[in-house]
């Protein structure tokens, strides 16, 4: 088997969860890489959104931004972004969102604002962009983190988007209709929320992963299934189609990093 | 009725101190030359507002000509950090600037809102969300027939807004095609509307009726700036400069970088500097 | 994901008794052969949805169809009144309908209400109309910024929405164009949509970016019907046939008459005659 | 002089009310000869909207209805319906809206709904369509109507759109920002609303015709200006702008009769 990195498993992992018939929202910051990986191995139908209003999109590398032209180029359609916002995604018609996180917490709430207090911040974050709305718009969220005690913490600066409150049916009491977050995956393991708690709960570590390294590099306690699982390790078809992808954006990029998947 | 004008006086014409102005793109097609033409004639006290604010407001909040900036995401596009407008938020550098700060779905149904010429954009938005806390714009209202608590914000109405198109015809109609964002929206949103375009073309004949047109009524004032989106990107003309966008982010990390940089890459140069940037770059 | 169906199962797969349904086209596309396909399987009880209902619906209406009709114009365009619909209004032959009756301004803003997943359509309406007084559907919202008071109204969400198109591809993309009305809204605001289309192309490509595309993954089935909105047209493929919408005003005139011509031009036809009827108009 | 049918003085008068610059909503039922005789004539930059989304429209021939597709051909643009009564419309875009009417009273309130009550009524009309709306988001009204007493009426049925409701300054009291009818255009006259109450006033009158001939058609009893001038005839060019479009329109249609302005 060949070698693989973390984030490799972690991007590969994302890509696996996804089927033939999603309609996901790719937003900023989200693992890009995930979805076009599944599009070209096991999901050749899958539907890719970027915000920028391009609908069933399938680019031969990977965007720097959002809006890059060759998103609009291999589209299905291309339409305004109020029209995106209101008719696909406030419309339901989203089965999957990715989001990314500065910070995150046990019950998949979110925060890319402020760290510290929002109206005298020690850092100033980027901002939600189209995050809260993903959050409650679509069917459910995949989330997709390195991980690290600053960014997997026990309570979170500011809610930008809301994943499962405090838990239980915090989500369902203030009405929101979709199942929120239900998948974590990470550099070492793929969480999923408790059917009760909705406490996310590791469900299977890449492989030489062990608890330890998943405690170390989380802010909170964590909790463990009562079988976990090993990922399996990236096939040779996903890893050859991860890497020409990345190959192929960084000569188009003139060969800068790729950052959508950072 | 449109006007044909030199960048300069277009600007001049419709952007006042004080004003409430949008310069739109999303990502495809921001209206760079236009923001550089308000830098170099020192508009002050502006109030930015763009969905994403990236570099172009970077620059003007750096160059002190905001002092408020309402968005939703500030970063620059794939690879970090407005690190100027950080600096205003955090430093008060070079001078303090108010936030009013949304969520992508909430400005951009705030733009449909004003192009409608409502006041008030209603939606399902913020559900959960610290914003509402923070942003006392957020209002609500209940649905008389179901009940159902949704998202108000106020419709946005800038005083000017400043867009780039790909081409006028002789009569002033404009064509926008590609990721066409928010820009017709924004554009019918605001009370005065400044369109710098690649090129101007005789006619529209043999174009697809349904194609995104702005009526030349609906516009004040078109200037002609080849490559005027650059370092972003204009369909069909050129491609992202996206080494560029990558440099900003050195560039933008340090004040003294920063104010060199805009000396001679804005002050001192004019508008037809950006045909010579994209040549490099053309489809 | 849609499937590509013959008519007849398409409407039979989709539309049921007591079903809320807009069959939508603006003068342009109306999905005339499955209108007739609906009344041919003599389906029940249904809720008619649509701005103008024109001559399909007084077919509809005229053979029982209908227990209630949403409209905001209930007219033969350019020709008169609708005599079936009348006659059920006033004289509830062949039954009683029940009428609810708004604005265009009001019915497309709440087909875009409901295509956007929203309950209720908000815009600045019926001021100083004397529509909200009969209509009980008509409320008010005030705006939270303003205290503007503003019109409300739910939103369409039909059961199924039925509507003609140019074209399919092999995937079962859609492409609407020319006057495109309502109908990406009516479509997207349904729970089922099926489409009629003039013929099947194996892509798209080529196409513009920007044309208005419905993926097959809003639509439930596809039909080809060649000539299927007529007497309607379709842009690109044949003309308006006028004089049929001229002779209608005779034919609904009376009773006897439209019995005879349902029978022999509906009842006792199929979806195959429409390709002969549009010969004479093609472009 | 060339001799002129009532009908042609109106269609005439009523182009000659419309200006180069006008943005003109010509709905279901309203004069679309009389906007196209204004552009083919001393107009020629006239934007005629048509509700059908076709914007900045020029047709050879008179549509039959509002969505014909000549009106799409040559159109500046043609945008989906929703987008036209929310940008277009609502957004204060045009200055001149054009209504017929069933029923008009003397403050220029019109019915197009029913005759008598509306639940149990005497005829059922089609109905407002676009009017509502029209009367209140454009600029200004022009109304076009042949005089009868049965649709000049002293009070209406039914308000499908509203004029200035009872005079004076109703219009404003009920919060509508927009001038409403400032112009009538019959077969016999042409009126104008008083400046203080808003009632039409007769303020010229077409060739040939006396005060008592508007007042037999009028179901009210007439204001006349205190100077009431006679209309200019038709010129030679108006005259036959308007009969070659509606020739061009007989053969086009298949020798039916032109209706729109009926």
């Amino acid at each position: 088997m060949t070698e693989f990195t973390a984030t490799e498993m972690m991007t590969i992992a994302a890509a696996r969860a996804l089927g033939n018939d999603d309609v996901c929202f790719v937003g900023i910051g989200a693992p890009s890489a995930a979805c076009n990986v599944a599009r070209l191995t096991h999901a050749p139908d899958i539907t890719l959104i970027y915000e920028s209003g391009t609908i069933g999109t399938a680019p031969d590398v990977l965007p720097l931004s959002i809006g890059d032209g060759e998103l609009c180029e291999t589209a299905v359609t291309t339409v305004a972004v109020p029209e995106m916002f209101r008719y696909w995604l406030q419309g339901g018609r989203i089965s999957i969102g990715f989001l990314g996180a500065a910070q995150l917490d046990r019950f998949g709430n979110i925060n890319t604002t402020v760290i510290g207090d929002y109206h005298h911040p020690k850092v100033r974050l980027p901002g939600g962009g189209g995050a809260p709305e993903i959050a409650t718009s679509c069917g459910e969220i995949y989330i997709t983190l390195k991980q690290a005690k600053r960014s997997m913490v026990e309570k979170i600066d500011f809610f930008t988007s809301y994943g499962h409150g405090n838990g239980h049916d915090d989500r369902q009491k203030l009405g929101i209709t979709t199942k929120g977050p239900t998948l974590l995956i990470t550099d070492l393991a793929i969480w999923k929320p408790d059917p009760v708690t909705k406490e996310f709960t590791v469900v299977s570590m890449h492989k030489g992963v062990t608890r330890a390294m998943v405690q170390e590099t989380c802010g909170w306690t964590v909790k463990f299934a009562d079988d976990v699982a090993e990922t399996p390790e990236p096939t040779e078809l996903e890893l050859t189609t991860l890497r020409d992808l990345q190959a192929r954006t960084a000569a188009a990029h003139g060969g800068t990093k790729e950052k959508a998947n950072a | 009725m449109t006007q044909f004008l030199s960048l300069s006086d277009a600007v001049r014409q419709n952007l006042k101190d004080g004003d409430t102005v949008a310069f739109e793109g999303f990502t495809h097609l921001i209206p760079v030359a236009a923001a550089h033409e308000a830098i170099r004639q020192g508009i002050k006290d502006l109030t930015l507002l763009r969905m994403t604010p990236d570099i172009v407001y970077d620059q003007m909040i750096g160059m002190g000509l905001a002092r408020k900036v309402i968005f939703s995401y500030a970063g620059n596009p794939g690879v970090g950090l407005l690190r100027r407008m950080r600096d205003a938020i955090e430093n008060e550098y070079p001078r303090a600037i108010e936030t009013v700060e949304h969520s992508h779905s909430a400005m951009a149904q705030a733009y449909e809102a004003g192009a409608a010429g409502l006041p008030v954009a209603v939606f399902r938005g913020y559900k959960g969300a610290d914003l509402p806390k923070v942003n006392p714009e957020i209002k609500s209202i209940t649905c008389p027939f179901t009940g159902e608590e949704l998202a108000a914000v106020p419709a946005h109405r800038p005083d000017v807004t400043f867009i780039h198109a790909q081409k006028a015809n002789r009569k002033g109609d404009v064509l926008i095609e590609g990721i066409i964002g928010v820009q017709k929206e924004a554009a019918l949103a605001a009370r005065r509307v400044v369109v710098t375009v690649e090129e101007i073309v005789p006619d529209f004949k043999g174009l697809h009726p349904n194609l995104t047109i702005l009526p030349n009524w609906t516009i004040d004032a078109i200037a002609v700036v080849p490559g005027g989106a650059h370092p972003s990107y204009t369909h069909g003309y050129y491609e992202r400069d996206n080494a560029t966008y990558l440099e900003w982010d050195k560039i933008s990390a340090d004040r003294e970088l920063f104010a060199q940089w805009m000396k001679e890459n804005v002050l001192e140069a004019g508008p037809e500097v950006f045909a010579e940037r994209v040549k490099g770059l053309r489809a």
